[in-house]
């Protein structure tokens, strides 16, 4: 292709919320790890979950001439228009964490790297269903930090079409990002609603916070959440909280940017990855990945 | 004789728990000239807010003309060809002279815009004659940049530019130079002469006197005195304000 | 009379200063000047690395068309209100619902033109409702607003859910708003038009000096006959509807709206409008100096993102840009009044 | 002397209506009226329904004191700000990094009470450096602090990265700010010794008249003699120092601190300051309206997550009752003085 | 003779383009009442605002007791004993009588408490003596709810209770009646006994005339005029005011 073996390839990395999300610390370290590896020259942007700003930065990496770009697809019709301009331009767009819903149907980008958070959302939910016996006519409490964003929606209706089909009724809340408030939220909806079988957090404040809010609150129900953080893993660990579900986030970064350096210099074809092997991570399996997280998980 | 101009009626008004006007009546006829005296916090300036239509009564109304009425707000008392310079000028400090001339009756074309050049020369000619103030070498500069007696300038100019039938002047010459205030007191007159009825509250007695058909006294928001100019002299005047 | 040179009877003769010092008493003299200042930084820049910094590739131009308009509506209806003297913290909320709605109709298979025309009559009836709450029990317009962004951040899941929402009206509508137009691009035009509009209203119009008056003298406005209520609710109403624009402008580009849309816009533009000259104590600005605050936020994002600068810090760079850029502005005006 | 009854000599007698009206003329005598009425009306109806409107069950009692300080906290020192004319954006932020810097330099072994030390003084330096830019440039210092809303939010990130920090001080550090003291919440009596000194400070202390005087009329002020930049400066490092308290408080309860906390709380501050009667114009208010908006603001909160209303709207409910309860406010303050 | 008081040297000022004051100087001795006189605009407010720290000259300079001097701020003026009732008042609307006339100058404790009873009668004490204003009933009342003598009553009792050396008074009299008005020269006569210098200015020449023993008259920014009263008269005063 168009970059010669020794030359520098450029590559823009677009993730569609804001820089002090955790989540996306394993992915950019994964796609920093990769461009040190294969020569890249590197810039993450984020969009602030703000679907026209990621169009002007969409717009803005293509004009300021970069080889690809990783974006995640956080919506199936936004990006659609400025990602195909950038693929007519040459540019290598490779989607990573979020997909169009249609796929590669719905939009030009040439590969997508991650899982589907549905899924996880419904495996979560299912497995909490047998494993404390939740069963028809049951409520369970599912705050939200950001209820509209997309992580929330996926992660949250895998978990409702699990209930649903068992007849248990999802309660939720919009619980914010501050630790604090969404503990004294999810605390005082626990106090007012004490027939509540199981709590499952959403993202990472939720889980972080959920184990402290059941002990607020003076109840005694099951705790399953998303994501991982140093809490979360003690949690598990001290059997507070009973699993958390992970996506290999490292990877998502990593795979993107490596293979956006082997198109532009030796024309390989970018291919699709599933990062969601081994999401469940229960008191089994999470001595091992603790000292891990923040970095590869 | 016709009726007056405009009536008081039996005016109380409150502020929560203080009453500023107590009961108060009079009259104002055609082409007469009141001054309206006082102490401090007699509740001159009450009334005259009260007839530009500022401030509602607590009880008691208005008659223009004979026809009983109330103001509900400035429009109100325009209506009713009232014009007034306010004791604490009523400008706006951001805006030029003349947009302050012509605010809420601003020249414009028939889809609103300003003309602009118009005002700006209606401006400079009423500044210029109505009153003769010096400093002011633009209508273009902003009202917050002048002296004191400038921007009363300001106000009594619009006042007296779109004067129609009763000119409410409280405490206009407070600022005023000596030559401002002759020529404030003769527009006065000149205005009486075109059958134009002024009210001028003032703390000057000696200027009231100059220009003033009748007098009427306040104290403590009710009237004391009311007296035409012929039937009293300044020392009784002076006498009725401080001593009551 | 005072004046300021002792040149006696002739006419006195003015040296550049004299009139730079009268085009910064310009309300809008200094940001236009330190907005001048940093287009020809850039440009010379540009033209000395096109190829590392290509600002002037038409590419970016495009982008710069693409990405001014929407903070630039709402910059524009939230100034109104500014300098009539009140706050809207509502519209960037107002702008996610209205967009919902209309994205919601079309899908439903009403014509772009007619759900274009329910969004704008939305955003206006809200920005009513905030106007009457405000002034019929004479609360402060931040509460009532701060619970109108709330409110209708809400009013957007109850009408739709937490789920995005595609757009696809006729080819007309997208073409008319976010289209290409004499090489332009279309919503920058109407933009630009909208800027132009609500100069003359402003500044050349009766409506504008009441809003003027208004603002900067509420008391004596209403003494000397203006409507101050009725003017404040129009000023709320041109907020609320250019909310609605802004939003239209969005979708009609981007194609599909986003419930979680818009959050902290309000701030932005409310920033744009201070940057532009703007006072928060209302009744001092120009629509000219808004205009400019909004280009030269996008500017400064725009110049950063050509850079690559690291995204993780880019808002401290926006921040620390945006603040340089007020006291430049402040020290040019300073200097053109001593 | 202008009297409002006709008693003539005798000493008038008072009525309840006077005594009414007397109270209500207190600065914060409408909001404390409002409060009641609305703490009176939930106490009666939790004692009739002790099952399902748990209000007054021990743990609700509890969470009302662990919850209410961290905004309160950030809420006194706005307030201070306000009155003196000014706003702080950047309280957020603020308590986000001073939190941060305190729970790392705790994880490198610090005791935990010099490093909350060392958050005071950031938030207080950072309060100064506001205060410094906005007079020095006489900039509005809403930008400024917008800037500093940015530029702390990335130094966060660029101090310890997007990871949330664990925080485990000696366990003396725990019992002073999150313990229990008397049956009672240690952070809140924090607040409620703040709010009482703050009450103090602002309407019995000379620096509090300052304050007042600054925010009610500057050009008086100056012209009287007080050093208005000086005030201005002390109010905005109180802002400040008063974040990180809020900060110190939050991360005491919760055991750890995430980089993207108190983002909007800013705009919660300023509306409890709003809702207790402070003017955003500077000059008017009083530190117990500060003190009841806050606490009026969490039994809002509060009450409809107990009666269980629909989560996901519960932002419009809790919109409609804060608008709500800032109309009673003026309807009784109108009553007060008509 | 001792060096006066207070003198100007040369003092030159400019807003922008406009020069309000052009080479200013004059002086005010020990116990000497001054009349400040001119027309609108003529740059006395400007002169008290300079003489008070407010404004800062933009070349010239001040001498106290002989030593040369610059005011930055309103605290170097008191520190020279300058005490100044303002055109424009200088009160704040939001707070009450008491804190305004004690504003920046509170009786605390040793912990800067303030002593709000005290301040209380001192206020309410000062405001009976030293001008007679009616409608005040109590100390308490906020400044904003005052008509506009009361609140000149209110500056003139702040500046008269904390008077050293000099008195500035900036057209004071401009809201008064005519009782509060004689009271308020008798009080300048007063503190002329006391060896209290002031400055009038006023555009009543008459009162000036009562009261003052020496008249600097002022026209576009420059000193006219300047003569002590044995060797003038009511005329020629008026004659200078009105025609230059
Ligand atoms: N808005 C208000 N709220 C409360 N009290 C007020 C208000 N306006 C005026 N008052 C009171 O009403 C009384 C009458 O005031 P007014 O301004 O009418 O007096 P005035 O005769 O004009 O006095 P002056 O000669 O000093 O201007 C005063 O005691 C004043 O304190
Ligand atoms: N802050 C300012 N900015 C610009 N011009 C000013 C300012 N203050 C005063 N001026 C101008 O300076 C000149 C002198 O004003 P000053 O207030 O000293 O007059 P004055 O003699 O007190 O008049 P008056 O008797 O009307 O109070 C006026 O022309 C006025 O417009
Ligand atoms: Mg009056
Ligand atoms: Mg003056």
């Amino acid at each position: 292709q168009s970059v010669g073996e020794d030359e520098q390839v450029t590559a823009t990395m677009i993730i569609y919320l804001d820089p002090s999300v955790q989540f996306f610390n394993p992915v950019v370290r994964g796609a920093e790890d990769a461009a040190a590896a294969f020569n890249v020259s590197l810039d993450v942007q984020y969009a602030n979950n703000d679907p026209v700003r990621q169009n002007d930065l969409i717009d803005s990496a293509a004009a300021a001439g970069v080889d690809g770009i990783a974006v995640a697809i956080s919506s199936s019709d936004a990006f659609d228009e400025s990602i195909c301009n950038a693929v007519d331009q040459g540019i290598i767009v490779i989607g990573f964490n979020n997909d169009d819903l249609e796929g590669a149907a719905g939009n030009c980008r040439q590969a997508y790297v991650g899982m589907d958070e549905e899924a996880s959302g419904y495996e979560l939910g299912q497995r909490m269903i047998a494993e404390f016996g939740l069963e028809e006519g049951d409520v369970v409490f599912n705050p939200r930090e950001i209820p509209e964003a997309t992580f929330a929606v996926a992660r949250g209706g895998g978990i409702e079409r699990a209930m649903d089909e068992v007849g248990i009724t999802v309660e939720t809340v919009r619980a914010g990002l501050d630790p604090a408030e969404a503990q004294n939220i999810m605390t005082q909806f626990l106090i007012a609603n004490p027939d509540v079988k199981a709590v499952f957090g959403t993202g990472s404040v939720t889980s972080t916070v959920g184990a402290a809010a059941i002990r607020d609150a003076e109840i005694d129900v099951p705790f399953a959440g998303f994501d991982l953080a140093v809490e979360i893993a003690n949690a598990v660990e001290s059997g507070e909280m009973f699993a958390t579900m992970d996506q290999q986030p490292y990877l998502q970064g990593y795979h993107p940017i490596a293979q956006i350096a082997l198109a532009a210099r030796y024309g390989l074809t970018p291919t699709d990855v599933d990062t969601g092997q081994g999401a469940f991570l229960d008191q089994s399996r999470i001595t091992a990945i603790k000292d891990l997280i923040g970095t590869y998980r | 004789m016709a009726a007056p101009l405009l009536e008081l009626h039996g005016i109380t008004k409150r502020f929560g728990a203080l009453t500023a006007l107590k009961d108060l009546s009079f009259h104002i006829g055609e082409g007469e000239v009141i001054g309206l005296l006082g102490d401090n916090g007699a509740g001159k300036s009450t009334t005259v807010n009260l007839i530009s239509g500022i401030h509602k009564p607590t009880s008691g109304h208005l008659s223009v003309d004979g026809k009983q009425t109330l103001f509900t707000c400035r429009t109100d008392s325009a209506d009713a060809g009232i014009e007034t310079i306010y004791q604490n000028t009523a400008l706006v400090d951001d805006l030029s002279i003349t947009r302050n001339i012509f605010m809420g009756r601003e020249r414009t074309n028939a889809l609103g815009f300003l003309k602009e050049g118009e005002m700006r020369e209606i401006a400079m000619e009423v500044l210029n004659s109505a009153v003769h103030i010096s400093g002011i070498d633009s209508p273009d500069k902003l009202v917050g940049d002048l002296s004191g007696g400038q921007k009363q300038a300001v106000a009594i100019a619009r006042a007296v530019y779109f004067k129609r039938r009763i000119l409410m002047l409280d405490e206009p010459t407070s600022a005023l130079s000596v030559r401002e205030t002759e020529a404030l007191l003769s527009q006065v007159l000149k205005l009486k002469a075109e059958n134009v009825s002024s009210v001028l509250v003032t703390h000057n007695i000696y200027h009231a006197y100059q220009v003033c058909d009748r007098f009427v006294i306040m104290s403590h928001g009710t009237k004391v005195f009311d007296v035409a100019k012929a039937d009293t002299d300044i020392a009784q005047l002076t006498e009725y304000v401080v001593l009551t | 009379m005072i004046t300021a040179t002792d040149s006696g009877s002739a006419p006195p003769r003015h040296g550049p200063a004299h009139y730079l010092r009268r085009f910064l008493a310009n309300p809008a003299g200094s940001i236009i000047l330190v907005f001048g200042l940093i287009q020809i930084a850039c440009i010379i820049w540009a033209l000395l690395n096109p190829n590392d910094f290509r600002y002037l590739s038409p590419q970016n131009l495009a982008i710069l068309m693409r990405a001014v308009p929407v903070l630039g509506c709402l910059a524009l209806g939230v100034g109104v209100l500014m300098i009539a003297g009140e706050f809207d913290l509502s519209v960037g909320s107002v702008y996610a619902l209205t967009a919902i709605v209309m994205a919601v109709q079309v899908t439903a298979g009403m014509s772009g033109f007619l759900a274009a025309g329910i969004a704008i009559a939305i955003g206006v009836a809200i920005g009513v409702l905030n106007g009457l709450i405000t002034l019929r029990f004479n609360l402060p317009s931040f509460i009532v607003t701060l619970g109108g962004l709330l409110f209708w951040r809400g009013a957007v899941l109850l009408y739709n859910g937490a789920v995005q929402v595609r757009f696809d009206p006729e080819p007309a509508f997208t073409a008319i708003f976010a289209g290409t137009i004499f090489g332009l691009n279309a919503a920058f035009l109407w933009f630009l038009g909208l800027t132009f509009a609500f100069y003359m209203l402003l500044h050349h119009h009766r409506f504008g000096n009441h809003v003027f008056a208004t603002g900067g003298n509420r008391a004596a406005a209403t003494a000397i006959g203006i409507n101050t209520g009725r003017v404040k609710i129009i000023a709320f109403a041109i907020a609320g509807g250019m909310a609605a624009v802004a939003g239209i402008l969005a979708t009609a580009r981007v194609g599909s709206v986003q419930p979680g849309q818009g959050t902290g816009l309000e701030l932005q533009a409310i920033a744009a409008c201070v940057i532009g000259g703007l006072s928060l104590r209302g009744g001092r600005g120009s629509m000219i100096g808004v205009f400019l605050g909004v280009l030269l936020i996008h500017t400064i994002t725009n110049v950063l993102l050509l850079i690559r600068a690291p995204g993780f810090y880019l808002e401290m760079f926006i921040a620390v840009l945006i603040v340089g850029a007020s006291i430049l502005n402040q020290l040019i005006d300073r200097r053109g009044r001593a």
